[in-house]
């Protein structure tokens, strides 16, 4: 799922100084399970947004929503009604549901209150962990389930580099090694023999760098 | 501004926080009568949203009652309260706010000259900032 | 509270349960006890107890007789009869029961027997049970002469226990844990108090202990001296106390002044035990405590009463004279 | 003034009562005595008791006691023919050579799955009971050499008759007991060292010397035995720093600092050389695999052994039903395990002795599935186990898994029974789907709103 972070509270502050009336819309999917963004925090960013500005002695009405996804154009109904009566949205959805606020309602400002981090997993509550970088192109099969891209912080294809010592990988002790995570799963399922085969420079064009990506599933459109 | 007679909400842990403050009515300790007195199942119930949520509605303050570290019927309610109380702390101190208006607070059952000297050193605190 | 503790345990089973007190309130020692925390539980279980008082005192099932004495225990058919006298009123009266358990507990020892130590003649000489009560009743420590926060504070263990010269050979299992204890919350009140702790052998007390002995080992201000203080006395041209000891670290005799001195007190085996309860078939053991093994058909012991125990323990035997209740009650049936 | 602030308290009283019938029936699994104590206190209570132990017979489990049985009466006391006792009894189910690999469900309702020899078996109870003995983690400090014993090692090495140890033909002439280099403060070895020591020496002669950081005597009667130990010629020493253990002449050499005695002349060091044998307090830890068990129950292992080291949980452990004794709750001498053993069958037997219980609807959370967005947080932080994420039909109506009709989503669901009610649940929940049905959040916004 789509892991994100709350954004430091200043800087919310800041882009919603201009105004005097918002709606504060949280996502009820993937942000909810990683705790940033779901009905709760809603409940308690408006809080502390209520109880700063009226610190600053500029108190702002903030309308509290939480819609089922953010990022489908359908449930954006959930929060038309509302948005007539405010003068901007602040979104904690991954930037994907900011976007899809800023299309929707396209005269009223939309903000982000979260930042968009990775595509990851709950390790343990609160702990969350990367494991794909969406780069349009899977290589899972060849290196044992484990992706290179993600976690390997050089996305090296075809083996460590120098840095790999004790498992770990030198940017930090904390961060294991993918090639010594890969090496050891290959190892377990007897396919060492996967290494000697060399994995060709990767077509990057499924990544970043082609623009922004689109995908259109012409078996499903009809 | 900070009026002479504070508001606080003391959210208080059924297994500490709370015995703490009857304990401290018992021996007739002196409490300020703009404390306002939850009683939680666990100190872990207090969430951040209720903590916010006083504040929001006006308290000057707000104090969380819980059992000490290591000594929770619910293994780590505790702990869980005291760290969104930090959270808060911090998220208060960059808005601008004393951070000195989320305090937490451990006891015993039978602390209640401990409940009502924190409780004093909160109107303290509030007063002379 | 050892007594309260079986009791709450036997309720739980259904069984319901005459709790017989000669005090105005129930709880034994334990209730003047006081929490050990700093800024974190130090496992003193004082809360434990606390809650385990408040816990019977409020249950339908036990029947609580408080200013209750004990004064004969009779075989009665399968059950038992004991004769109990209202001390306040003067008046007798008979309770039945199926089982007795006794719990009657420690006496804490006298520590105005060791003269040296000076307790009773010195204002801030105290016991361990004496600052406990400070501690639970006022919620930090003063030197009872001037009201003052001592600074230099020393603890002197093995008060009445393994003490040949008492006729106490025996370790009093309570005293190292609750004198550390106590000494940690002394230190984290007053980050400028001084601790001299004098001890033979520091006794582990159970799986929970091993946290406070480390901190207290860590903790630059607190000192571990192996010795038996010989003497404590006043120096009149200085104030506090001079106390007097042979260190084994240095080999040379010491003599060190401190605002505070606190006896760990241990436990004596209680003298209310002699007589009436040997008619009911319980000796004591070697050590002066009701021996367990002479415990049968329906008379049981829990808590220090079979020897010294600190609360976890005398908690942990209560529920073990609980089940025993239980499974002799099964059999009777 | 005092006692006129506005005070919300948690509402008293019940308001659904559920009677829930519990099967008399535990598992007691483990190879620790303290098993068969529980086992046998357990059976004469009526409740059924399955035994399960990893050896071919029960006097396996008590075998490596006997020798400080041998040396200490009350010791002899507890496990003198418990075993035959355990092994003739009608009342509990014996099953050899098995140990327990699995456990999922809850109070009542146990599905445990052990393995028997080769074979996987499933068995269900309403309690389980495991008392493990510890395993030799490690020789804290002290190199592993040739005659250095770990102290469980040489308990269940030696020879009752002949006072030889495992592979030799005479009995040692001159034993170390080597104790407390380890970090954690265990006085089981202390004790057995010193009560062995006495049984050695005057049985065969066997010089034996103490080392030891403190003398622990905080077991009953462990004084005066002290004192019969040094009255029967043990010698005992108290070091500073670990006592270095090498080759010397004819044996091991012990040197060290002896803390203990007087002397102006600053610290003295001490030699002991041609030592046959130096039996070392090892660090005593749960299995691997036993310590899976337990994090699957969500039981937290604090410092090697079943936690929480809390208070709180006296011989219990945060998932109702299931009691933890022997080294797995804290490596003890037999006497003290035997009080926390039997503290904790009692513990046990309440939750499975009544029969039946009553249980409180109402003084739990409940899961609003419509709500839920099955992020598994109540699951992963419910201190009791008491949560997991099941099938609904409409709201709190439960389809059991397997039937798909009218199911039309997964939500998480609280097991009433074992709920407590403490609302770490419903504190966390980020989508606000779990709700406190005695106090929900309501009550108390409200009572801000009003107060404030």
């Amino acid at each position: 799922m789509i892991i994100a972070e709350q954004k430091p509270i200043e800087e919310i502050l800041e882009m919603l100084a201009p105004h005097k009336k918002i709606l504060l819309a949280g996502c009820g999917a993937c942000v909810t399970v990683c705790q940033a963004g779901g009905e709760k925090e809603v409940g308690v960013l408006a809080s502390q947004i209520r109880v700063a500005r009226q610190e600053a002695g500029n108190p702002i009405e903030i309308i509290e929503t939480t819609l089922t996804r953010q990022c489908e154009p359908e449930f954006m109904d959930e929060a038309k009604d509302l948005m007539n009566d405010v003068e901007a949205v602040l979104s904690i959805a991954c930037g994907i549901g900011v976007q899809l606020m800023a299309q929707t309602f396209y005269d009223k400002p939309a903000y982000p209150g979260l930042n968009t981090s990775f595509l990851g997993f709950p390790e343990e509550h609160g702990v969350f962990t990367e494991r794909c970088a969406a780069c349009g192109n899977c290589v899972l099969h060849l290196t044992g389930g484990i992706c290179p891209i993600a976690r390997c912080s050089k996305s090296l294809l075809n083996g460590p580099c120098g840095g790999s010592q004790d498992g770990k990988c030198e940017i930090s002790k904390d961060v294991d090694c993918a090639w010594q995570l890969i090496y050891d799963r290959l190892k377990a399922l007897g396919k060492l023999e996967n290494l000697a085969e060399i994995i060709p420079p990767k077509k990057w064009i499924t990544s970043r760098d082609g623009g922004p990506r689109k995908i259109v599933r012409e078996d499903l459109r009809i | 501004m900070v009026s002479k007679n504070p508001k606080i909400v003391a959210f208080c842990c059924e297994e500490s926080g709370m015995p703490a403050y009857e304990h401290a009515v018992s021996l007739g300790l002196d409490l300020p009568d703009g404390l306002k007195v939850v009683a939680l199942p666990c100190g872990g119930k207090a969430e951040t949203g209720y903590l916010m949520k006083a504040l929001d509605e006006g308290a000057d303050a707000v104090m969380v009652f819980a059992c000490y570290e290591g000594n929770c019927k619910y293994v780590r309610g505790n702990i869980r309260a005291e760290k969104r109380v930090n959270y808060l702390r911090e998220r208060l101190e960059k808005i601008g706010l004393s951070p000195e208006k989320i305090v937490f607070c451990p006891v015993a059952p039978a602390s209640g000259q401990r409940f009502a000297e924190l409780v004093q050193r909160e109107v303290d605190t509030l007063l002379g900032a | 509270m050892a007594g309260i503790a079986c009791a709450g345990e036997l309720t739980q089973a259904g069984i319901t349960v005459t709790l017989l007190e000669k005090e105005p309130v129930i709880g034994g020692w334990a209730a003047d006890y006081c929490c050990k925390a700093t800024d974190q539980c130090n496992r003193c279980f004082v809360c434990v107890a606390d809650k385990e008082r408040e816990g019977v005192r409020l249950s339908d099932a036990v029947t609580l007789l408080t200013n209750h004495q004990v004064r004969e225990v009779e075989k009665n058919g399968s059950g038992y009869r004991l004769r109990v006298e209202n001390k306040v009123e003067g008046v007798e009266k008979e309770v039945r029961a199926d089982a007795v358990v006794l719990a009657t507990g420690f006496k804490p020892f006298d520590a105005t027997q060791k003269g040296e130590l000076g307790y009773g003649r010195y204002a801030d000489v105290l016991t361990g049970l004496d600052l406990e009560r400070m501690l639970r009743n006022q919620g930090s420590a003063r030197k009872p002469s001037d009201g003052q926060v001592p600074n230099k504070i020393a603890f002197i263990q093995c008060v009445g226990s393994r003490d040949e010269s008492i006729g106490h050979l025996y370790c009093s299992k309570a005293c190292c844990a609750y004198a550390l204890r106590m000494a940690r919350v002394i230190r984290s009140q007053n980050p400028g108090s001084e601790i001299f702790f004098y001890y033979m052998d520091i006794q582990p007390a159970g799986r929970l202990f091993d946290e406070t002995l480390k901190a207290c080992e860590e903790d630059p201000n607190f000192h571990f001296i192996r010795a038996i203080p010989s003497k404590i006395y006043r120096y009149y041209q200085k104030p506090g106390l001079m106390m007097r000891s042979l260190e084994a670290e240095s080999g040379t005799i010491e003599e060190k002044f401190f605002d505070l001195i606190v006896l760990s007190i241990g436990m004596e085996p209680n003298p209310e035990n002699e007589g009436l309860w040997e008619k009911a078939g319980l000796k004591p053991g070697r050590e002066g405590f009701v021996d367990p093994a002479t415990c049968k058909d329906g008379i049981f012991v829990a808590g220090t009463v079979s020897g010294p125990k600190d609360i976890e323990r005398s908690i942990m035997n209560a529920k073990q004279a609980a089940l025993s209740v239980l499974r002799y009650l099964e059999g009777q049936s | 003034m005092s006692g006129q602030q506005a005070v919300l308290r948690i509402p008293a009283g019940t308001s659904e009562l559920k009677e829930v019938s519990i099967q008399p029936s535990v598992i007691v699994a483990g190879d620790h005595p303290a098993g068969l104590l529980m086992a046998e206190h357990l059976a004469d209570l009526g409740v059924a008791v399955t035994l399960m132990v990893p050896f071919p017979t029960l006097e396996e489990v008590v075998a490596p006691y006997r020798v400080i049985a041998s040396a200490d009466e009350s010791v002899a006391g507890l496990l003198q023919e418990v075993a035959e006792r355990v092994s003739q009894h009608a009342g509990i189910t014996r099953v050899t050579q098995a140990d327990l690999v699995d456990i999922s469900g809850w109070w009542g309702d146990f599905s445990v799955q052990a393995r028997i020899g080769e074979d996987l078996k499933t068995f269900h109870t309403s309690g389980i009971a495991m008392a493990y003995r510890g395993n030799p983690v490690d020789l804290p400090g002290i190199p592993v050499q040739e005659g250095v014993l770990p102290f469980t090692d040489f308990l269940s090495g030696i020879n009752l008759q002949t006072g030889a140890l495992a592979g030799k033909a005479e009995s040692p002439k001159q034993v170390v007991f080597l104790l407390d280099a380890g970090e954690r403060d265990e006085k089981w070895a202390s004790v057995a060292a010193i009560r062995v020591g006495v049984f050695l020496k005057r049985k065969f002669g066997t010089q034996v010397f103490i080392l030891c950081r403190e003398l622990k005597v905080s077991v009953d009667e462990m004084e005066q035995d002290y004192r019969a130990a040094r009255e029967s010629g043990i010698i005992v020493f108290k070091y500073r720093q670990t006592p270095r253990v090498e080759k010397g002449s004819g044996g091991l050499r012990v040197v060290f600092e002896d803390a203990a005695a007087i002397s102006s002349h600053g610290p003295s060091e001490i030699t002991l050389d041609a030592l046959d044998v130096v039996v070392a307090q090892e660090r005593l830890g749960l299995s691997e695999d036993r310590a899976e068990v337990l994090r699957k129950l969500r039981i937290p292992l604090e410092d090697g052994v079943a936690g929480p080291n809390n208070p709180q949980f006296t011989g219990r452990t945060p998932k109702k039903g299931v009691v933890v004794a022997g080294d797995a709750w804290f490596p003890e001498y037999p006497t003290d395990a035997a009080m926390t053993a039997l503290s904790a069958a009692q513990e046990l037997y309440k939750w499975v002795g009544k029969g039946t219980y009553q249980v409180d609807a109402y003084r739990v959370a409940e899961v609003d599935p419509s709500k839920c967005a099955t992020c598994l947080t109540c699951f992963r932080i419910c201190p009791h186990d008491s949560i997991r994420v099941e099938r609904y039909g409409e709201r709190n109506v439960y389809i059991t898994q397997g039937a798909k009709e009218g199911a039309t989503w997964e939500a998480a669901r609280v097991k009433i029974e074992t709920c407590d009610g403490c609302g770490l649940c419903a504190s966390e929940c980020p989508a606000k789907a779990i709700q406190l049905i005695y106090y929900p959040d309501m009550e108390v916004l409200d009572f801000l709103a009003k107060n404030l």
